[in-house]
């Protein structure tokens, strides 16, 4: 029982990651109608605003102390940061610990900016042209994102961890009577996730904005005979979904160290999450990203898999069949929608 | 000739000299020049300019005529050279059993996977054939390691049990795979001056090959079902309200361009006995979708165009190194040299995939209608600047 | 006994009972139009028709034998041809291309696996394209795109490449919906000269009465999803119950 | 530049050919006069780095890179001769190999075994490569070790650490320098019957393919031969990015260890979740819980940050090691590139030298001339103290390291402290070990 609420939990934070990304990409899908193969490159370029701002606030000053050695044996240079000297250094050293939660406050407009030089600059100009090229240029341009972001940071790994007062573990199950303990910060994923949706459907439900982008996602013909500028809606529409990525890749650095290649991990993925939703609806893309990360985690249990070897292995592809050959345009997907 | 009316015959004889020629005309540089290092014609890239040529003509079938993009076609890829391999370990190391089940089977493997994955169209489609791949990816890469060996690969051994054919030659290595006794890796080399042409066994066969698949899609292109299959891309509805049955041409164009990756998967494993699972990874599916489109969908001669590019860039950026580049700009003063390699050092060696990235780009955004469109812009231009020079009409461009 | 005899057809969506119990029979040789305000349940009629819908209750014979479940081209090889309200042709391809696609159904079936010889090979289906396309006077336009012709030269071509089939029955959706006053005038032309020239029996589905009483032997009005009236155009022409419901509806 | 075939008995049965076939103008048939694969016979000799320049490893290949190059200039007689001076055998001159001077060409294995072969195709048919070497995985190496096998070139391996390569797969044409699973496994055990005593519960996780699959076996025996129980192994997908649902069934299974069979992206993501879950910290039987990495990677260790902080693991090599070798190494690497060399680097240097050395001594580029070198060769002075080349297998016999998570690091580079040196006769095993049973070398493939 507990291992089973285990995996749940495990599910529900998986699969926040998982639906995040699925958001995005449906808010692009469902406004622009554009396939965007760079969406996961947008979440590897968050993942890697925590490294930068983690790196920025560890900049540091050279002291050269002559009674330790380096690898040569040369005196050792000895670092401190800048924020440390400045601060002090608990404070300091308070500061550069909390770089990832600092990060999502560089996060939202950096992401916010590239969504919008990706649209103006090139997405624009690929409204009219067939799905199919659509994926070869955003295909591109999720290569070229990751090799300049490969150039700079390296190919590796690179440990970004989360505050140290978030990065225990917490007895969730001690409410029930019961032993679960998780990572805190998985929690705080979790949470942070659904703050997001909510925001995100609340912005979409609640304001004026909102409305008019759900009626040009609807019918954008009609919404533009209406004269509302419907295109600037859209590109902030962009800038936005390109945010909800950034910010999954921003507070996923603790779960897992980025790479540069962590965009096409989750490239494949988040699209079977938005087709198993169904193409276009942010509630379908939602729920299918928390089904699927359920659903993979039971996948991994040994009691599952000593049944069906490599189970975990494929149980994504699986789902995704299944849900496509008993309801054709997914979970809560229209009709019609991406079936030319 | 040929049955092809006279535009669809002179595309067929220039491929057929492009490819038996090949061996010059990818070696311009001499072999000692600094040049050399963007001569491609050695059998190894040139078996797979052809070859993944091949798979990109077939892939072409399916996707340029009905539009169905499928996202998984490197699992037949993998499965043809799965079943070449084992055809080599089990039966004889001639090429021609082997490339005969590989076609067999890809065939029945995409006539299961089409028909499921064709129950659903546009992106669904798309995303069926895609988990299809990745599945037999995964597995292949794991569980099923009994079958594919898994990380490494199927490969030849000293103990297979080959019934037409010994384990083990004479002198304890393995048998090199023939065709009917001409070993696929025998290579004639012919030095003329500074250069050094090779001319490979295995090459000519895939050439061959490529020559015959080639001229089928030219035939299967001008044929009524041809027609049919663009009517499919074009109006499913008018189709199905004209009395004709979409599913089975679609699975029929499936089920041919599974085959085309078969025998691609099978020529791959006749070149070189091997069999990575890798090769149905999705990116390996990817891969075939940017070279039909980059050389141009629909279009007869732009996945072979597309191939060739892609490759070419794999296999001879990825090998240029900062050593290289300082060999060739040592004319320059030191200063301006560094500055000059500091300057190129991004786009090469490591640095591949962003070079190649950027020319996706700027194909897509620039020539909608990928390399085949190129051609046809510099003849137009060429034909143009022609006709002011004289008054004779320029030739026509082969690059439809 | 008509060709088509249609019996206590309905067919509900969800809480709409979208056609009622609509009987219908059509004569042999005959133009016989469908007509009734929006919402009449005449195109549902028609999807029930050609098998894009299956009815809920009642029986749709062609000839004697029953279309109910029958998937849209097996309807179609039986002999019945449909022309959309927007006229739907394969844009991709030339003018000639798209008279040939029938064709080659009519020759080969619903499905051939012709792969091989040449398109330019098929005499016969060739012979065919073109001189339909003479009929239809287009043959000047048979290497055009078909997606770049104007909209009348469309829905000129998609009937013909009906007739090409040789149907024995052709549905007209709104076959003049949106076109100009001298398009649907060219098209109504076109139709009568069908309607004389061949043995074809048409059902048409129709909201301009211009149309409808410039061709039609036999008028069925639909009202909510049932058949109001059947009868001959001028008795149509006359009829109260149809002038309330339809005519006068504005009235 | 000359340049020939994969085979020469390739090129004779296709100058028959020629004759019926081909009818081209036969000028000259460059390389019929070679008498083996890719014989130098200008001034220079040509060596082929076959390394992951895209992908998760290409960190590491970009490293096994810079340490090809140094040993290419140490070899042209450039830089300060690095291990060449503290190299017990003393063949090598600083005058190129048998006085041709070294030239190199490089590739992109992208750590796939086709893109590896194809890449090392065109070392052998295009520039004429007369010995391959480098790689970033297990599968990759035996990929590339077939095709030199069949090309008739030496291959040295690079790193890779499965049993196969010197076991089931082992080839006459292909040697290894980097130690192996079971080689792990034995330097391991004692240290862990040291730290951990004899009473222990171990919970595999492991990469679903063949290297972590001959790495979970080997860690299994020897632990299991301490008298530790083996609770469950688990197998996780080599694509799995999070592994937090194979890690939370640990929690509750009653193991006291985590092993983790996982190297590069998998390992650092799968001992990061670990260490979230709190296994650190938990209290199991009455033990501490540990974790064990047993194939240490400092580079793969750095993305893991503070989480390896106490882990203890195997390497290869480490640059803090203190011996003349090492010393020399890395005060030569360092001075060059401003930070240390990783073992990857060492693996790749020690057997560019070790092939020149064999050259030197064999007085001949002919594989099975350098092969012959080779086997059974004993050296010290690169670093790992006396080390055997075994002539059965091919696999290199040498100390091997324990390591561990440094507590107090001084650098960036100041990750693993070395906890043991364990000598290489504790980690020899027969030629015949079942583990290692199955393949066989075969005979030398000159190309010939």
């Amino acid at each position: 029982m507990d291992a089973i609420l285990l995996q749940i939990l495990n599910g529900l934070d998986k699969g926040s990651a998982y639906a995040l990304i699925a958001l995005g990409l449906t808010l692009i899908f469902g406004t622009l109608g554009v396939v965007n193969f760079a969406h996961g490159a947008l979440f590897m370029i968050g993942a890697f605003c925590a490294v930068t701002v983690q790196r920025l606030l560890s900049l540091s000053y050279e002291l050269v102390d002559e009674t330790q050695k380096d690898f040569l044996g040369n005196p050792l240079k000895v670092k401190t940061p800048y924020v440390e000297s400045w601060f002090g250094p608990e404070m300091g050293g308070a500061i550069i610990d909390w770089a990832v939660p600092i990060a999502i406050l560089f996060a939202i407009p950096i992401m916010i900016g590239v969504g919008y030089v990706m649209e103006r600059g090139l997405i624009k100009h690929f409204y009219k042209r067939p799905h199919a090229d659509q994926i070869l240029v955003t295909f591109g341009l999720a290569i070229v994102l990751q090799e300049v972001i490969k150039y700079f940071y390296g190919a590796n790994p690179i440990q970004t961890p989360s505050p140290q007062a978030l990065s225990g573990v917490a007895n969730v199950g001690a409410l029930f009577g019961m032993d679960i303990v998780y990572p805190v910060w998985r929690i705080v994923y979790f949470f942070f996730s659904v703050v997001i949706i909510g925001g995100i459907f609340s912005f979409l439900q609640f304001t004026t904005f909102g409305m008019v982008v759900r009626a040009g996602m609807a019918d954008r013909e009609t919404v533009g005979l209406l004269g509302i500028n419907i295109d600037r809606r859209f590109t902030i529409m962009f800038g936005i979904a390109a945010a909800v990525a950034g910010l999954a890749g921003v507070m996923y650095t603790p779960i897992n160290s980025p790479n540069y290649h962590m965009g096409m991990d989750f490239l494949v993925l988040s699209f079977v999450v938005v087709v198993v939703g169904g193409m276009g609806s942010l509630p379908g893309a939602v729920l299918a990203g928390f089904l699927l990360g359920i659903l993979e985690s039971f996948a991994s249990m040994n009691e599952i898999k000593s049944i069906l070897p490599g189970i975990d292995q494929i149980i994504i592809y699986v789902v995704a069949i299944i849900i496509l050959l008993t309801r054709p345009r997914g979970l809560m997907g229209r009709k019609g929608v991406m079936e030319e | 000739m040929f049955g092809l009316d006279n535009k669809d015959t002179r595309m067929l004889l220039v491929v057929a000299v492009l490819t038996l020629c090949a061996p010059f005309i990818l070696n311009p540089f001499p072999t000692d020049s600094a040049m050399a290092q963007f001569n491609a014609g050695y059998p190894d890239l040139m078996q797979r300019f052809v070859i993944f040529g091949i798979f990109a003509v077939g892939f072409n079938i399916l996707f340029g005529l009905t539009g169905y993009l499928s996202f998984g076609h490197a699992a037949f890829l993998g499965v043809g050279s799965y079943s070449a391999v084992w055809m080599f370990k089990l039966l004889s190391m001639n090429v021609v059993p082997a490339i005969l089940l590989s076609v067999v089977i890809s065939g029945l493997f995409a006539l299961v996977i089409g028909f499921v994955s064709l129950r659903r169209s546009g992106i669904y489609f798309s995303i069926l054939t895609l988990a299809f791949a990745q599945m037999s990816f995964n597995l292949a890469y794991s569980v099923l390691t009994p079958i594919t060996n898994g990380e490494t690969g199927l490969q030849l051994t000293l103990d297979d049990p080959r019934i037409l054919g010994v384990s083990a030659t004479a002198d304890g290595s393995i048998p090199v795979t023939s065709l009917f006794g001409l070993e696929m890796r025998s290579t004639f080399e012919m030095v003329v001056g500074p250069w050094a042409f090779q001319f490979n066994a295995g090459y000519y066969l895939c050439a061959l090959i490529l020559l015959a698949a080639f001229y089928l899609s030219i035939r299967i292109f001008r044929s009524p079902f041809g027609m049919m299959l663009r009517a499919v891309k074009s109006n499913q509805q008018r189709m199905n309200y004209t009395g004709l049955n979409t599913k089975p041409y679609t699975l029929a164009a499936f089920v041919i361009s599974g085959m085309y990756a078969g025998l691609a998967g099978g020529l791959m494993a006749s070149m070189d006995p091997l069999a990575g699972a890798e090769r149905m990874q999705w990116t390996a599916s990817g891969e075939v979708v940017l070279m039909t489109i980059l050389g141009g969908a629909g279009t007869l001669i732009g996945p072979v165009l597309g191939a060739g590019f892609i490759k070419y860039f794999e296999n001879i950026f990825s090998k240029i190194n900062d050593n290289v580049l300082h060999s060739w700009f040592s004319f320059m003063p030191d200063g301006i040299e560094d500055f000059v390699v500091f300057i190129i050092h991004p786009f090469i060696g490591k640095g591949w995939h962003l070079t190649l990235g950027i020319l996706f780009m700027l194909v897509v955004v620039f020539l909608p209608g990928g390399l085949v469109e190129g051609g046809q812009r510099i003849a137009k231009w060429a034909k143009k600047r022609k006709g002011k020079d004289s008054a004779t009409p320029g030739k026509t461009t082969p690059a439809e | 006994m008509g060709i088509l005899e249609v019996k206590n057809v309905g067919k509900r969506f969800g809480g709409l009972q979208a056609l009622g119990d609509v009987n219908l029979s059509v004569k042999e040789n005959t133009v016989h139009a469908i007509i009734g305000p929006n919402g009449a349940g005449k195109s549902t009629l028609l999807n029930c028709l050609v098998g894009k819908l299956i009815p809920d209750t009642g029986s749709v014979m062609f000839d004697g034998q029953s279309v109910l479940g029958r998937k849209p081209y097996e309807i179609n090889q039986m002999g019945i041809s449909r022309v959309f309200q927007t006229p739907e042709i394969f844009g991709d391809l030339s003018v000639l291309e798209n008279m040939m696609i029938p064709c080659f159904a009519k020759r080969d079936g619903a499905f051939a696996l012709n792969a091989i010889p040449a398109v330019l090979g098929q005499k016969d289906v060739l012979e065919k394209a073109e001189q339909m396309l003479e009929e239809m006077n287009m043959a000047d336009k048979r290497h055009m795109n078909a997606a770049s012709m104007s909209r009348g030269d469309k829905r000129r071509l998609e009937i013909g490449m009906c007739l090409s089939q040789e149907p024995r029955l052709l549905l007209l959706d709104e076959p003049t919906a949106g076109m100009a006053r001298a398009d649907t005038n060219n098209t109504i032309d076109l139709l009568k000269e069908i309607k004389e020239q061949r043995d074809i029996t048409i059902a048409i589905i129709e909201h301009d009465m211009h149309v409808v009483f410039s061709l039609a032997d036999r008028i069925t009005v639909l009202a909510q999803g049932t058949p109001l009236v059947e009868d001959d155009p001028q008795n149509i022409r006359g009829n109260p119950k149809v002038r309330e419901a339809y005519l006068g509806e504005s009235a | 530049m000359s340049k020939s075939d994969l085979s020469r008995r390739g090129v004779l049965k296709s100058g028959a050919l020629a004759g019926t076939g081909l009818a081209l103008p036969t000028i000259f048939t460059a390389s019929s006069a070679a008498a083996f694969t890719n014989e130098p016979t200008g001034s220079s000799v040509t060596l082929g780095f076959n390394v992951p320049q895209t992908g998760p490893y290409a960190d590491e290949g970009a490293d096994e890179l810079r340490a090809y190059q140094l040993a290419v200039e140490h070899l042209n007689g450039g830089g300060d001769g690095g291990m060449m001076n503290t190299f017990s055998s003393k063949a090598l001159q600083g005058n190129g190999i048998l006085g041709k001077e070294v030239k190199f060409v490089t590739g992109d294995t992208q750590t796939k075994s086709d893109a590896a072969r194809a890449s090392a195709k065109s070392m052998i048919e295009k520039d004429g490569a007369v010995m391959i070497t480098g790689g970033s995985s297990s599968g990759v190496a035996i990929a590339v070790q077939g095709l030199c096998q069949e090309a008739g070139v030496i291959f040295m391996a690079g790193l890779t650490h499965s049993n196969d390569t010197t076991g089931k797969d082992k080839k006459a044409n292909g040697f290894r320098h980097f130690f192996n699973g079971y080689m792990s496994g034995a330097a391991l055990a004692p240290v862990l019957k040291n730290l951990y005593g004899t009473d222990r519960n171990a919970y595999h996780l492991t990469a679903d393919y063949t290297w972590g699959w001959t790495q979970e076996e080997s860690i299994a025996a020897a632990t299991e031969a301490l008298g530790w129980n083996t609770v469950n192994k688990v197998r996780t997908p080599l694509a799995a990015t999070d592994f937090s649902s194979y890690i939370a069934p640990v929690l509750n299974s009653g193991a006291d260890v985590l092993v983790l069979n996982h190297y590069g992206g998998n390992m650092v993501n799968s001992l990061t979740n670990a260490v979230q879950f709190g296994l650190r910290e938990k209290v199991v039987n009455g033990k501490d819980f540990e974790i064990v990495v047993p194939l240490y990677s400092r580079l793969m260790a750095k993305g893991a940050g503070a989480n390896v902080k106490g882990i203890h693991g195997s390497t290869n090599w480490h640059w803090s090691l203190q011996d003349e070798g090492s010393a020399a190494f890395v005060r030569s690497f360092g001075t060059k590139y401003g930070f240390p060399p990783s073992q990857a680097a060492h693996t790749v240097y020690c057997q560019t030298l070790l092939y020149a050395d064999a050259v030197s001594r064999a007085g001949s580029f002919n594989p099975c001339a350098v092969a012959e070198a080779l086997e059974g060769f004993e050296f010290d002075g690169l670093g790992n103290g006396k080390t055997l080349y075994r002539a059965e297998d091919h696999q290199c016999f040498k100390d091997v390291l324990v390591v561990r998570g440094k507590e107090n690091p001084t650098s960036e580079f100041d990750l693993l402290e070395v906890v043991e040196v364990t000598p290489a006769a504790q980690v020899t095993y027969p030629a015949d070990h079942p583990m290692f049973a199955g393949g066989a070398l075969g005979s030398c493939n000159s190309g010939a």
